[in-house]
């Protein structure tokens, strides 16, 4: 049992950092990333095949996120002239775009056959039973080192900034700042973020396959960062612990009601998933958590017009 | 304020989860408690059509072996998961199969991509793990006698399909090709087999899962008149190839994989008889001759004749887990697993009925177990050889053997 | 060449429907309905139930499934949309993932997943010279410019229309106009349950039905739906068109499995030179 | 009709958004007939005024009488088909659609069934506005500033109202414009209609009405007969730029 959990804790520890490079990108900057899983898959098969080369995991690790960054930045050159839904689509559809390539291209990436045996950091100094834990104590540092980053960044200069342009990109433009410089900075660190648990994502399972990212990652991304309270990091991190839970506590179905076929069971925990997950957000309108320096009547006035 | 309510809530929830897994794991350490066997199979996603048949099987020999008494003195119990056909989900309901529910091996497991990413894991933790999968790269690399898959692998099944079309007095052929490690994997044996065996192929598609419409690649493919096309998909993507082959008016034969085209009946129901008539296919057998077969059709309620692959194999997949655990008197993955290959290599009388095995091995009897999918024998790597493969064709919405290849 | 063409136009108008259904309730409540793949498949389903369990005619079954789609989506509307109007369209959005989520599973739950087709006989295409055309195709052609006539009817000629129209384009306007938005929402819905119920007729006709059948046209659907410019209803047919001949034709070019990256960058291209969508008029967020 | 004749009545209404009063305790009457301009400086809750008058905003407190009826629970279009008709600032016309339409839905889904004909009150409201009678097929989008104002107020003139509610009818125009427009407004109130004109030029607004109100912060300063304000120093000295 204390082997699931652990396990299970090393999955809630990645989603939280995907929640939070999500909220830093839609909940604080107001761009809809709906291609996160591409970035994030971009980040695991960097990782890995940087892995599998033989180059050392953590500095495989580095070079995804300074990757991804670099991609993510230059997508975000197209968010200028798109306003949010067509951006979502076009993010959206990138990745998918990008889930092809992965599939076909085999002399790169081994297409469907995926990736195995990726090593793992620290791998041969750990014992072999302690793995998984090593894992999560290194996933767990990932997200206390981005969640603190991403605080600073909050109530820094830079972060009012990044709001503002959220809120009314015209007066950021007024001002003299530039609103593309301000996205482009936005897409770089959060695609960062992706790269980093794309990475983690690899560390965890030691294998990848294009099947893995699709866009019920974004899905849960999302999920993570409107019921955790847009805007605010430490609601996400609330919020990823609670869907985790619910995601996979539901596996626990099974056990409890034996006399239905396990399809049925299959079918009535995704509908509870589902059902669920409409019903937080209409008992549960603000959230878990509040977006700092409180420009609470700002964004309400934002959201429900 | 508002952080506190949701936490406590998190919290009652998480005391709840992890007292009830502790509950569960707690009871499965007596010795009298049941032996648990994990099935892991897709309930949901891509392989969904397959989920029931795989978990109607195991329990249907969980039952044989159960009447017989069980296996050293316990029962077997199952628990299924679902892996929705994604292999991360796989592998969360794996770990929740080993670590919570304790299981000693893993069956079932349709998908190759959650073979992949389940296998580390199984064999980190010492818990046997069969498949159906069928990527020849489950069975490479260290596997401690852990991994063994009950399913052809894909280069001896791509080569049967070239004999079949040599039989058939095909010259040219066509591929299509569904991008998946499976299926892939037939691919080359067979474009090698065909060749060296005369013919030519003309062309070759590769198309996605979930694809809303067929209707380029079957243009693409079909409007070049090969003889013969060669449909590597499962039956969602076959039944709508096959419906668009033929409103299209093309009559090149199509040979597919029997888990598809007959899947129990199912495509022929689903594309009806004039689509699915002359459609050819292959699939190790004997299926339709076995003691064991017949022994789980009828556990199962399903008429003689039916072509139920995944079900044959995954039947014998928890018989000879049965097996193997009565024989090495151990329920350690890393003790049974070691006893795959012997008990259908031995050069013994052969016994198909589960029952009449589980006694032999208690009496000390020499014998060997002879498979419901097929009558094979395992190789050191977990792969099963020595397999013949059915040519079988649809006639008037029917499946006919009309020959055998070895 | 010509066969190309006719297939893409087909496959395009397929998309038409749902497309259509799509933009036309963005237009009007001012979210994208992620849950419109898993109200395709309901539909096929219900028609499925009708036509083939109670053994009705197809069309009487594609009817009556239309109208009990219709009523279905009301009531998800009723039950989940409506607590969140006040809140952003990304709430929305996400409320409507689960919704989806929930409908495809609960799909499964009743129907399993093996694949299924209509009591409808399979026949063997018209030709015209080298010109191939099936009687799927026929009857989708038919069926889907009957709807878009119909629709256009009633958006240009009617009073309901014009309420649509006048909510879509100012919603605090056409409150004080008298005209009732709760009202005009439900007819919305219910034009999108029936268009949607059509499509998953049609879909389902023309490959499977499964509990995944919507879930694969989804993207496209929705690239059509923006191609187009997300908040107008008919130029979603334009964008749908666009997507099914783009497609077609890029396989002369490429290998058919990337022919989704001719259809993406194309839209890609023309949202940066025309970032309003291709037919629709500029359109302000917020 | 009601026996005191009044067309709109504002007791003690509290309003605002998100919780937030900017509106603290207005009171008004409107009787049949009059012509009333709300003044005030910039903030001072003008169209918050407004849109609870007609309905677009939830009062958090106080009653609206409609004809003597209370309205305060009905919404904008409940409130319209019982004859209050609205011209909101900006976004007050149905840009996508044709002129006609655009006076055909302000008819509608507001005149009761079977009442006035459509093409007759097409007539009468040309009659008032001669100057659109030719854009009836042009899309309402395209029109300048001043004709779209026209259009709005026709539109909003198609049923028949008993109470019409203006708010800044002369925003973004320019001045010729805007005077232009004031004279089509005399012409309205003329026809008998009992008009409720928020303005910002106060000098074009007071002269248009019988009767005037200043508001300030959210209340009601002074109400008084339009030429007693343009009379009092003081509000000339802080609202009407020593015009």
């Amino acid at each position: 049992m204390t082997a699931y959990l652990i396990a299970t804790l090393t999955l809630v520890a990645i989603t939280a950092i995907t929640g939070l490079a999500l909220n830093l990108q839609w909940g604080m900057g107001g761009l809809v990333n709906f291609g996160l899983f591409g970035f994030y898959m971009l980040g695991a098969y960097i990782c890995g095949l940087l892995t599998v080369q033989g180059v050392p995991p953590l500095a495989s690790l580095v070079g995804a996120m300074c990757s991804v960054a670099l991609l993510s930045a230059l997508v975000s050159l197209i968010t200028v002239r798109l306003s949010e839904d067509y951006l979502a689509i076009v993010t959206l559809g990138f990745a998918e775009c990008l889930r092809l390539f992965i599939s076909y291209e085999e002399w790169l990436t081994r297409g469907t056959l995926g990736i195995a045996g990726i090593e793992r950091p620290f791998q041969g100094l750990v014992p072999a039973q302690l793995a998984d834990t090593a894992l999560l104590a290194f996933t767990l540092i990932a997200v206390a080192l981005v969640y603190g980053a991403l605080q600073a960044l909050a109530f820094s200069p830079f972060g009012r900034l990044v709001r503002a342009t959220r809120e009314d990109p015209a007066v950021v433009e007024a001002l003299g700042k530039s609103v593309l410089t301000v996205r482009f900075k936005v897409f770089a660190v959060g695609g960062a973020i992706l790269g980093l648990a794309g990475s983690l994502h690899a560390f965890y399972y030691t294998y990848i396959d294009p099947t893995q990212f699709s866009p019920i990652i974004t899905a849960y991304a999302f999920m993570a960062v409107v019921i955790g309270g847009r805007g605010s990091n430490r609601g996400v991190l609330i919020s990823t612990f609670t869907l985790i839970l619910v995601l996979e506590g539901s596996r626990f179905l099974v056990d409890w009601v034996p006399h239905l076929g396990s399809s049925e069971l299959a079918a009535i925990r995704l509908i509870l998933v589902g059902a669920g997950l409409v019903l937080l957000l209409i008992i549960k309108p603000d959230g878990f958590g509040k977006e700092p320096r409180s420009a609470e009547a700002e964004i309400r006035s934002f959201t429900s017009t | 304020m508002p952080v506190i309510g949701p936490s406590r809530r998190v919290f009652v929830a998480a005391s709840f989860l992890v007292a009830s897994a502790f509950g569960l794991s707690n009871s499965s350490q007596a010795n009298e408690e049941p032996i648990r066997i994990g099935i892991l199979a897709p309930f949901t996603g891509t392989g969904g059509p397959y989920g029931k048949e795989i978990e109607e099987a195991a329990r249907a020999a969980a039952v044989v072996i159960n009447d017989a008494g069980g296996v050293l003195g316990r029962k077997l119990e199952l628990v299924a998961a679902d892996d929705e056909s994604v292999p991360t989900s796989g592998v969360a309901a794996a770990r929740k199969l080993i670590d919570v529910d304790k299981v000693v091996a893993i069956s079932g497991v349709w998908s190759s991509a959650v073979v992949l990413a389940v296998k580390p894991i199984a064999v980190e933790k010492g818990v046997a793990l069969t498949t159906v999968g069928s990527a020849d790269e489950i069975t490479q690399g260290e596997n401690k006698g852990l991994v063994w898959r009950f399913q052809t692998n894909g280069k001896d099944w791509g080569a049967a399909f070239a004999k079949a079309m040599a039989k058939d007095g095909i010259k040219t052929a066509s591929i299509m090709v569904l991008q998946t490690p499976f299926t892939l994997s037939t691919i080359e044996p067979f474009r090698k087999a065909f060749t060296e065996a005369g013919g030519t192929v003309l062309d070759q598609v590769a198309f996605n899962p979930n694809q809303p419409s067929y209707r380029v690649e079957v243009e693409r493919i079909f409007s070049k008149e090969p003889d013969a096309v060669f449909v590597a998909a499962y039956v969602n993507e076959l039944s709508a190839i096959a419906k668009e082959t033929f409103r299209s008016g093309y009559d090149s034969t199509i040979y597919a994989y029997s888990n598809a085209a007959d899947s129990n009946g199912k495509f022929v129901q689903n594309v009806g008889k004039e689509v699915a008539e002359g459609i050819v296919h292959t699939q190790h057998v004997p299926i339709a001759k076995s003691t064991a077969y017949s022994r789980y059709l009828k556990q199962v309620n399903k008429p003689e004749g039916t072509v139920a692959t995944y079900g044959g194999q995954v039947f014998d997949q928890i018989v000879m887990l049965a097996l193997a655990m009565e024989k090495a008197k151990s329920t350690n993955a890393l003790d049974f697993g070691r006893e795959f290959p012997g008990l259908v290599n031995a050069d013994a009388p052969s016994i198909g009925e589960p029952a009449e095995a589980l006694k032999a091995i208690r009496e000390g009897k020499s014998f060997r177990y002879s498979g419901a999918a097929s009558d094979f024998r395992f190789a050191p790597n977990g792969d099963q050889t020595n397999l013949t493969y059915g040519h079988f064709r649809i006639e008037n919405g029917v499946s006919k053997l009309v020959g055998e290849i070895r | 060449m010509l066969q190309l063409l006719l297939n893409g136009a087909v496959t395009g108008l397929l998309l038409s429907l749902p497309a259509l259904a799509l933009s036309l309730s963005f237009s009007v409540l001012r979210f994208a309905n992620y849950a419109i793949g898993s109200y395709l498949t309901c539909g096929a389903y219900l028609v499925y139930l009708f036509n083939v369990l109670f053994g009705w005619p197809l069309w009487i079954a594609a009817s009556v499934g239309a109208l009990g789609l219709a009523t279905l989506v009301v009531a998800i509307d009723y039950l989940a949309y409506r607590p969140l109007r006040k809140r952003s369209g990304v709430t929305l959005l996400v409320a409507s993932m689960g919704v989806a989520i929930a409908l495809e599973n609960l799909v499964r739950l009743f129907a399993g997943n093996s694949p299924r087709s209509f009591d409808v006989a399979v026949a063997r295409p018209l030709r015209f010279g080298g010109l191939r055309l099936n009687y799927e195709q026929l009857t989708i052609l038919i069926t889907v410019l009957t709807a878009l006539v119909l629709v256009w009817i009633i958006f240009r000629l009617t009073r309901l229309g014009r309420a649509m129209r006048a909510v879509a384009d100012n919603p605090d306007l056409a409150a004080v106009r008298g005209i009732s938005r709760g009202q005009v929402v439900a007819s919305v819905w219910i034009i999108s349950g029936v268009l949607t119920a059509i499509a998953g007729v049609l879909v389902g006709l023309d490959a499977n039905i499964e509990p995944q059948m919507g879930w694969n046209y989804l993207l496209p659907v929705f690239t059509a739906a923006i191609l187009g410019g997300i908040a107008s209803p008919m130029a979603a047919v334009a964008g749908a068109l666009t997507i099914g001949i783009a497609e077609e034709l890029a396989t002369l070019v490429m290998p058919p499995h990337y022919r989704m990256i001719v259809a993406f960058l194309i839209m890609a291209t023309l949202l940066l030179v025309r970032p309003w969508g291709l037919f629709g008029t500029r359109w302000v967020t917020r | 009709m009601s026996e005191d004749a009044t067309g709109l009545v504002l007791r003690d209404v509290h309003a605002g958004y998100g919780g937030q009063p900017i509106l603290h305790g207005v009171s008004m009457t409107l009787r049949k007939g009059e012509r009333k301009v709300v003044i005030g400086p910039n903030g001072s809750g003008k169209s918050t005024l407004m849109k609870t008058a007609v309905g677009l905003l939830r009062p958090l407190s106080g009653q609206i009488l409609l004809n003597g009826q209370d309205v305060t629970a009905l919404r904008a279009s409940e409130r319209a088909r019982r004859g209050l008709t609205y011209v909101p600032q900006e976004a007050n016309v149905f840009r996508n659609m044709s002129v006609l339409e655009n006076l055909r839905i302000g008819h509608e889904f507001i005149a009761p069934r079977g009442g006035l004909a459509f093409a007759g009150r097409l007539e009468e409201v040309l009659r008032l506005f001669p100057e659109i009678r030719p854009k009836l097929g042009t899309t309402a989008g395209h029109l300048s500033g001043g004709q779209r104002q026209m259009v709005a107020m026709a539109a909003a003139l198609m049923p028949d109202p008993t109470v019409l509610a203006l708010d800044e009818p002369s925003a973004g125009l320019s001045p010729r414009n805007a005077e232009l427009l004031f004279e089509i407004i005399h012409r309205i109130a003329d026809s008998g209609v009992t008009l409720l004109l928020i303005e910002q030029n106060t000098r074009l607004g007071l002269g248009a009405a019988d009767n005037g109100v200043v508001l300030v912060a959210g209340q009601v300063r002074l109400a008084a007969p339009t030429a007693d304000i343009l009379a009092n120093e003081n509000i000339r000295r802080l609202y009407l730029g020593g015009a």
